[in-house]
């Protein structure tokens, strides 16, 4: 397991930093085009992988194991969301039959 | 420890009141200010009027770690406003025996919780125990206007509410930022304590732009041309003992205000803009007496005139010569004198003949003799005759303004005669004539009215004969203020 | 650390009970708990401890606020009466979710690891999701989980993509640590600490609704149950703002110059957009989810101001709006249950047929807009004085006092609504004993406050 | 001058107290009391007064003519201005006490009788009984305040008087007028005493005059001119001069007492009191003076010549008065102040008896005051004929009644000054005495015009009434003899000699003020001669016109020609002050009121209420509720922010 650490060091850290930011980035430009709940949250799940990528490529470079403990509350969090997200979306389409987000503009202004 | 009881005992007996059901409160009420006048009466009495300097102080903590005390105090100025306060109040609510407002216990309480905030503005010697009651005076005053005014009293008072809390917010602002340019001694490296700010040493610039922060809110509280326009509706559409309370005694607060807070706290601010200051004022004696002369609802009428003779005091105070600043204080309790009274016989028309139209009215004074006479002294006041009060402040005011600028004294003193003009346009118009429909039955004055009309015609004559009286109070005062002004 | 733990467990007990046939103890237990926790808050003070291998400090400053926060939900529990008398079978969850949520907000004003926060932040969060939603029948109530939860969790992701960044310039997740690695100290810019730190402030920014990340804020408020917008508005909003406080000052004091300019701006934007916001709104309840915005832009204030005196003046300015926002959401909670109404005309005539209600109402939109008598006053004293002692933000403060003077124009309007309108076919609102308690009670601690704010502002 | 005669004191401020004690009595009793113990009160009161001021002046005079000064208390005192309550006793003082309370004695007199019928007979004597007080006030003060005072309070009662019958309007407007105007002069008094302030430190009469004798600033200096002008405008508007002087015949809308008393005889000669008192400061400035004289002269000739035109009995005394106080003015600019203060002497007689005649007749004629509808009346009216006939004769310049005396000496200076300004005096006196002698042959001559009803009525008036007239007839005969002129003999001018010691401080700055005429006694018979041949030969053109030719003034209505139609119209004065003055700030007012007041300033204010509310609106748009957008600006400010830090700070 010791050269896991070292596996992930062959590549340059730019690349991760890179590559994560472009994952965050398709995240973000998803919840920004899409209109089904469902896509949007998934966009949302890749926004948080993306961090959890670069948090474990730091914590391989830095050979602080934080960054990979930190990895597991995300991914645990996320759980918790997803199932909360779930059940609002499943809640709406019940009731509008629909998970479409444009529709539910009841509240503003 | 009289300032602390002559502070809180209204704003005590104001939650007794609160729980009388019923018309006993006002009688509650009466005797309560009553006494109150009573304290004031003691603490005139043990007052040394020879001392300059502040009198039955009390400093308590208030937010400790700041430098914040709550910090108390009379000198000439605040005792003589102390009075009128105490003066007037019991007056106001004795005038209001006649109406039947609804919720009586609500009304009365409000009326004696507001004193607690006058007096706590006349008495504050910290600048946020100032601001501090100078809000707290406020809120009642606005729910007395609000629940018992006329028709259109939600819509004006509402203006006049947010429009004067904008000003005082700049107030805080500048105070806070006063506060920060102290270096006090003791618990605080700061201090907000009036002696605080006085010491302070600021450059020339920043007196400049703190002195408009704290004159804006004066100025509308005043209120000085061009920010007076919440004025005449207010005053029309309270309920008369609410305007009795604002023109008596509220709008005084932001002349003491000036004269406590500002000329001695930034004296090169005001050296910058007094010229300005002084223009504005007179701009708006003339403007509003020019007004006066054409209103037919004579609360509005008045409440114009009221403009014009709080600029006057506002020309005066900021000559920051002796007889300007001594007749701004002494015409700030004529003025408070005659326009209580005048309006409180305004009310009396109205209530008698349900309209405040000059042009509906008429012919009184066959009726109603007694009427006429307190009516024609109080006019008399107001248009400064001489040996009534009104004579005594204009004729200080005006002299001080004439030393500053003789052509400004000039410009001023119209004042004298468009004053006359519209004062005798109502009066003839009101009382003499022929009688109309509504003026047919009119009946003189009840006893009760007497009661209210007959102390204030003593101040009159008083104030005009015996100035001294109080003149001789508030002189080391202002000498010690003009001290300090000119360090 | 104690208070988590009871906390915890008690949100456990409470589900439990709520198994019980008898609903009629579920108020009661819950404001028992919470009494024993903010009890045993108290027992931290001057006595602060770091858990969990640094990464929770409670000290006096997690004391404070720990207190503010079981203090209000203590108060905002009693006005979940109607719930009780409907029979609703989720109410013990409900109060066990408040409970757990506590335990985040808790967290939040602890952390002393970004691990913390982030876990803090999402217990908060997650639990409002669900309670946002809470009403499931009602489409109004779905929206509002659905926009918060979307929003939320992407902005999740926004901070998340902060920690990591200054993670990876500085190596921690430590704040001391993070402070200690002064990066910028040698005047180098490092692009990815910078990066890592406006992100983070952006993403925080989210959570306390300040603009521009506010748009979620308004229609979440409006559409979430009452009961839980007060939550929000009070416990949410405190924890977000100590939280931030506590992180700008403790991990990033020295950087200061990185996200002043950018913090100025949010600040400002908050309370202009806050305070006009607010102005139009025809509903009370939008209304004061516009004032929470602007409350939000006063509290930030203090950490724009950045000196010895902004630590009392957020908590002062913390606990004086706390309260007066459960006073106001209360009453509106009361009035608006019982009218079918939002608007400002279901208050019309209230000063009438319900003296007391009207009066607390009075209260808290006089302390909300920061006039004498009231703590709000003090609060807004305080944090402008704050301001005011970092000697070149005069300009700020003047804006927010003008501000301040725009706030006074759309609270006012409730008072007028409530004395001044007739009250037509307006009725008694009905008032539980428990909710006049809550209501006198809060009304006394800020006309006390008000009067007396040395009781609690010098005490950090 | 210090003075602690306690007693002393306590008389001095009896004088004015009494009538303000009936003032009080009256007014407070005014419904209660009978009318005999009203009149009692309200003439007994000035009797009292006016005997106390006899034995102040025979222990005056016994005691060395020292002028005191008697003080009661610090009225006002704010740092150097120190404003006693005090009187000051000097020669001027006492002779105007005498001559306010003797005249002023009579004509209550004549009130008691006068107003009899009237059913507020109570508040007319408290009104007068105050008009007293404030006169008093007024001539005996010690300094500018106190005779601001009086001034302020004669123009009261000078309004509460003219608008008794205060159920007319025109009455009250013409009240009002009055008043206003009067605040017109007293504000360039006001003015005055403020400079006077400035200038010489004090405002007590001492102080300023001994001050003043030793000013340095030279003759005619600026702050000299401003403040002997500044005294004059108020001057001016007390005593009814050329601009001021068109409320003066309005004010005859008073009861005919009122007109005798405060508007011929005592207060509109006020103004010359004033500047008689200020005389070491008007010798300081002889430009002032030359502006004095031309006004005084100018306003003589005009209201002259619209007195030819009157067809009222009282307006033509009011023009009348206007013209002789113009006299009175011109005396003082060519520095003749005993011969004005001799002519303020003769013209309180006659002119009080004038109006108190035109009382009379007015009272016989049932309120009757057109001089159309009258003639005849000798007949009716004895005592009110011959009385009147003296009047007529002493203001016409006739000797050897009063005012031949004293407008003769008056002439005598101009003379000396001025040819022109003689010349034009002399047209003056040439019509004085023809609309005198116009009014009495029209009244009192001819064949009665009146009606039936009115005719039946006529009588005398009453002993209270005649009693006064009779009085004021002796006087006006013999008054003249205090000041004859230097032709009789050497030092017999009474009056000059007693008021001699109060220029004396005016002769040391100006050697020219109050010195008698330097003119041999030929050129003084001539000039006698002159002036007694102008004023019989309008008499008797009066007499050709309105008893030979018996002529009656026009109808109303008939069209004039246009200088007549100018005079009869008093040159459309009034109509100019309209509008000139009255309509411009009227319409200032309403533009005051409902432009500036209520579109732009409180626009201003409301315009910053309706602007946060548009912004409130127009933010609300951003608030689209949907979530994309949400997402999309949050993202965008994301972007701004990372964008300004990167690219831009």
């Amino acid at each position: 397991m010791n050269q896991i650490p070292d596996i992930i060091r062959q590549v340059p850290l730019e690349y991760y930093l890179f590559f994560s930011t472009a994952l965050f980035a398709i995240g973000v430009i998803g919840v920004l085009t899409r209109r089904n709940a469902i896509v949007i949250f998934m966009c949302v799940e890749l926004m948080l992988n993306a961090v959890n990528i670069l948090l474990t490529a730091l914590s391989a470079y830095r050979s602080d194991p934080n960054g990979q403990v930190f990895v597991f509350f995300i991914m645990a969090v996320a759980a918790a969301e997803v199932c909360v997200g779930l059940a609002i979306i499943v809640m709406i389409y019940r009731n509008i039959r629909s998970t479409d987000v444009q529709l539910l503009n009841h509240l503003k202004w | 420890m009289i300032t602390a009881l002559l502070l809180f005992w209204p704003a005590l007996a104001a939650l007794l009141v609160l729980l009388i059901k019923g018309q006993g409160a006002k009688k509650v009420a009466f005797v309560a200010a009553l006494v109150e006048f009573a304290l004031a009466i003691v603490a005139t009495t043990g007052f040394n009027a020879a001392d300059g300097s502040m009198q039955y102080e009390l400093n308590l903590p208030w937010v400790e770690s700041a430098g914040i005390g709550f910090h108390i105090g009379m000198d000439g100025i605040s005792l003589l406003m102390v009075l009128l306060t105490t003066f007037l109040v019991p007056l106001i609510i004795l005038s209001a025996f006649k109406h039947d407002y609804k919720d009586p216990n609500i009304f009365y309480a409000l009326i004696l919780f507001m004193q607690t905030g006058l007096i706590g503005v006349f008495v504050a010697l910290d600048a946020f125990v100032f601001y501090f009651f100078w809000e707290v005076a406020l809120i009642p005053i606005y729910f007395v206007a609000a629940i018992w005014g006329g028709v259109n009293r939600i819509k004006v008072t509402f203006k006049f509410f947010v429009y004067t809390i904008f000003g005082s917010l700049f107030m805080l602002a500048a105070f806070v930022y006063l506060y920060f340019q102290t270096t006090g001694t003791g618990i605080a490296n700061h201090s907000s304590d009036v002696q605080a700010f006085y010491q302070l040493a600021l450059s020339a610039e920043s007196q400049s732009w703190i002195f408009w922060f704290l004159f804006i809110a004066f100025a509308i509280k005043m209120p000085v041309f061009p920010f007076h326009t919440w004025q005449p509706d207010t005053y029309t559409e309270s309920p008369t003992q609410a305007t009795m309370l604002l023109s008596g005694i509220m709008l005084k607060m932001g002349i003491y205000g000036v004269l406590r807070w500002l000329l001695p706290v930034v004296p090169m601010g005001v050296s910058q803009w007094d010229e300005l200051v002084l223009i504005l004022s007179i701009i708006g004696i003339i403007y509003a007496s020019v007004i006066a002369i054409r209103q037919h609802d004579l609360k509005r009428l008045i409440a114009y005139s009221s403009i014009a003779h709080v600029g006057l005091i506002a020309a005066g105070i900021f000559t920051l010569n002796e007889q300007g600043l001594q007749g701004g204080v002494i015409q700030m309790l004529s003025h408070g004198i005659n326009v209580t009274g005048l309006f409180f016989i305004i009310d009396i028309i109205y209530r008698r003949t349900n309209t405040r139209e000059i042009t509906s009215l008429g012919g009184i004074t066959q009726n109603a003799k007694t009427l006429s006479i307190f009516f024609m002294i109080l006019l008399l006041g107001s248009v400064a005759l001489p040996l009534t009060n009104g004579f005594v402040g204009e004729f200080l005011l005006l002299m001080g303004v004439y030393q500053y600028n003789a052509w400004f004294g000039a410009v001023a003193g119209l004042t004298i005669i468009l004053g006359a003009v519209y004062m005798l346009r109502m009066f003839q118009g009101v009382m003499f004539g022929t009688k109309s429909e509504v003026t047919e039955g009119f009946t003189d004055l009840t006893m009760n009215e007497k009661a209210v009309l007959i102390p204030l015609v003593i101040m009159v004559f008083w104030i005009g004969l015996f100035p001294n009286t109080f003149l001789s109070i508030s002189e080391p005062a202002v000498m010690n203020l003009m001290t300090i002004i000119n360090r | 650390m104690t208070s988590i733990i009871l906390l915890s467990v008690f949100g456990i007990i409470n589900l439990f009970v709520g198994f019980m046939k008898s609903k009629k103890i579920l108020l009661p237990l819950a404001l028992l708990f919470l009494v024993v926790v903010f009890g045993t808050n108290l027992l931290s003070w001057n006595n602060g401890q770091t858990y969990f291998n640094n990464m929770l400090t409670i000290d006096n400053y997690a004391v404070a606020f720990t207190g503010i926060m079981v203090l209000t939900t203590l108060f905002i529990l009693p006005f979940s009466q109607r719930y009780i008398d409907a029979e609703d079978e989720n109410l013990a969850e409900y109060y066990s979710i408040l409970l757990f949520s506590l335990v985040g907000a808790i967290m939040m004003v602890a952390f002393e690891n970004m691990i913390m926060l982030f876990v803090g932040v999402e217990i908060l969060s997650i639990a409002m999701y669900v309670l946002a939603g809470s009403n499931k029948r009602s489409l109004r109530s779905n929206e509002a989980a659905l926009k918060y939860f979307l929003m939320g969790s992407f902005f999740t992701g926004v901070l998340l993509f902060g920690i990591v960044l200054i993670y990876g310039a500085t190596g921690s997740f430590n704040i001391t640590e993070i402070s200690a690695a002064n990066v910028m100290a040698d005047g180098t810019t490092n692009t990815m600490f910078i990066l890592g730190l406006l992100i983070l402030i952006i993403g925080i920014s989210f959570k306390i609704s300040a603009a521009p990340f506010h748009f979620w804020a308004p229609d979440v408020y409006e559409g979430t149950p009452t009961l839980f917008t007060t939550f929000m508005a009070t416990v949410v909003k405190t924890a977000g703002v100590a939280a931030f406080y506590k992180l700008m000052h403790s991990a990033f004091g020295d950087s200061i110059t990185a996200w002043y300019p950018t913090m100025i701006a949010i600040t400002v934007l908050t309370l202009v957009v806050g305070n006009i916001g607010a102005v139009i709104q025809p509903s009370v309840k939008r209304m004061l989810a516009y004032s929470s915005i602007s409350h939000a832009g006063y509290l930030l204030m203090t950490i724009v101001a950045f000196n010895d005196l902004s630590d009392n003046a957020i908590f002062f300015y913390s606990l004086s709006y706390a309260v007066a926002s459960v006073m106001s959401f209360g009453v509106l909670k009361l009035v608006s249950d019982e009218r079918r109404d939002e608007s400002f005309a279901a208050f019309n005539g209230l000063g009438k047929t319900n003296p007391l209600l009207a009066f607390v109402m009075t209260v808290s939109m006089f302390s909300l807009a920061g006039i004498p008598l009231t703590a709000g006053f003090f609060g807004k004293l305080f944090v402008f004085s704050a301001v005011v002692a970092t000697g070149n933000l005069m300009w700020l403060v003047v804006l927010a006092v003008i501000l301040a003077a725009i706030g006074i124009y759309y609270y006012i309007k409730v008072v007028i609504a409530m004395y001044m309108q007739p009250a037509g076919e307006n009725t008694k609102v009905p008032v539980s004993s428990f909710a006049t308690l809550v209501l006198i009670i809060c009304t006394v601690l800020t006309i006390l406050l008000g009067i007396v704010p040395g009781l609690v502002s010098d005490i950090l | 001058m210090p003075f602690n005669n306690q007693a002393m004191a306590l008389l001095c401020l009896l004088i004015p107290l009494l009538p303000l004690i009936g003032f009080i009595v009256n007014g407070l009793g005014n419904r209660k009391l009978a009318k005999g113990m009203v009149s009692l009160i309200g003439c007994g009161t000035v009797l009292a007064s006016f005997l106390i001021s006899i034995y102040l002046f025979v222990d005056f005079t016994a005691n060395g003519s020292r002028p005191y000064t008697v003080d009661f208390y610090n009225w006002i005192s704010v740092a150097d201005l120190q404003i006693g309550f005090s009187f000051l006793i000097d020669q001027l003082t006492l002779l105007m006490m005498l001559m306010v309370t003797g005249i002023g004695f009579l004509i209550h007199l004549y009130s008691a009788g006068y107003m009899s019928h009237d059913e507020n007979f109570g508040k007319f004597f408290a009104f007068i009984n105050l008009f007293m007080f404030s006169m008093l006030l007024l001539v005996m003060g010690s300094n500018y305040v106190m005779m601001f005072v009086g001034w302020e309070g004669v123009g009261l009662c000078s309004y509460l008087l003219i608008g008794f019958w205060n159920k007319n309007t025109n009455y009250n407007n013409a009240a009002k007028k009055a008043f206003i105007m009067n605040r017109i002069g007293d504000l360039g008094f006001l003015l005055g005493i403020f400079l006077i302030f400035i200038t010489f430190g004090s405002v007590s009469y001492p102080q300023v005059f001994a001050e003043a004798a030793n000013y340095t600033g030279g003759i005619d200096s600026t702050v000299m001119i401003a403040i002997t002008m500044l005294l004059f405008i108020g001057a001016m508007g007390k005593s009814a001069q050329i601009p001021l002087f068109t409320w003066l015949p309005d004010a005859m809308a008073g009861p005919t007492p009122v007109s005798a008393l405060i508007h011929a005889a005592t207060m509109v000669t006020a103004g010359i009191y004033m500047v008689l008192r200020s005389n070491v400061l008007y010798a300081l400035a002889p430009s002032t003076l030359e502006v004095i004289a031309i006004v005084g002269i100018v306003t003589a000739l005009i209201a002259a010549t619209i007195g030819l035109a009157q067809n009222d009995i009282k307006k033509v005394l009011a023009y009348s008065t206007v013209s002789q106080l113009g006299y009175m003015f011109l005396a003082l600019g060519v520095m003749a102040f005993s011969s004005s203060i001799f002519h303020v002497l003769t013209h309180a007689f006659f002119k009080a008896l004038l109006f108190l005649g035109a009382g009379s007749v007015i009272h016989a004629m049932s309120n009757e005051q057109d001089i159309r509808n009258m003639g005849g009346l000798r007949k009716y009216l004895p005592i009110t004929f011959i009385t009147f006939l003296i009047g007529t004769l002493a203001i016409a310049g006739i000797p050897p009644f009063a005012g031949f005396f004293s407008k003769d000496e008056l002439l005598a200076h101009v003379w000396e000054h001025n040819k022109v300004l003689w010349g034009l005096g002399m047209l003056t006196a040439f019509m004085t005495s023809f609309y005198m002698f116009r009014l009495v042959f029209l009244t009192f001559f001819g064949t009665f015009r009146g009606t039936e009803a009115q005719k039946s009525h006529l009588h005398e008036s009453p002993i209270s009434m005649t009693l006064p007239l009779i009085v004021l007839a002796i006087l006006s005969t013999i008054g003249g003899f205090l000041g004859l002129p230097a032709v009789f003999g050497e030092n017999i001018h009474v009056l000059n000699n007693y008021l001699a010691p109060i220029y004396g401080y005016a002769q040391a700055v100006n050697p020219a003020a109050g010195a008698p005429i330097h003119m041999d006694h030929t050129m003084e018979w001539i000039l006698m001669g002159v002036s007694v041949a102008v004023a019989v030969i309008a008499g008797i053109l009066a007499y050709v016109m309105y008893v030979s030719k018996k002529t009656v003034p026009v109808a109303e209505g008939t069209r004039l020609s246009p200088l007549h139609n100018l005079i009869y119209n008093k040159y459309y004065i009034d109509e100019l002050y309209n509008t000139i003055i009255v309509r411009p700030i009227m319409w200032f007012s309403s533009v005051f009121h409902k432009v500036v007041d209520v579109v732009i300033v409180d626009g201003i204010v409301n315009g910053v209420g309706r602007f946060v509310t548009h912004s409130s609106r127009t933010l609300r748009y951003a608030q689209s509720g949907i979530i994309g957008f949400y997402v999309l600006l949050m993202v965008l400010s994301i972007a701004l922010i990372l964008f300004l830090n990167f690219f831009i700070g």
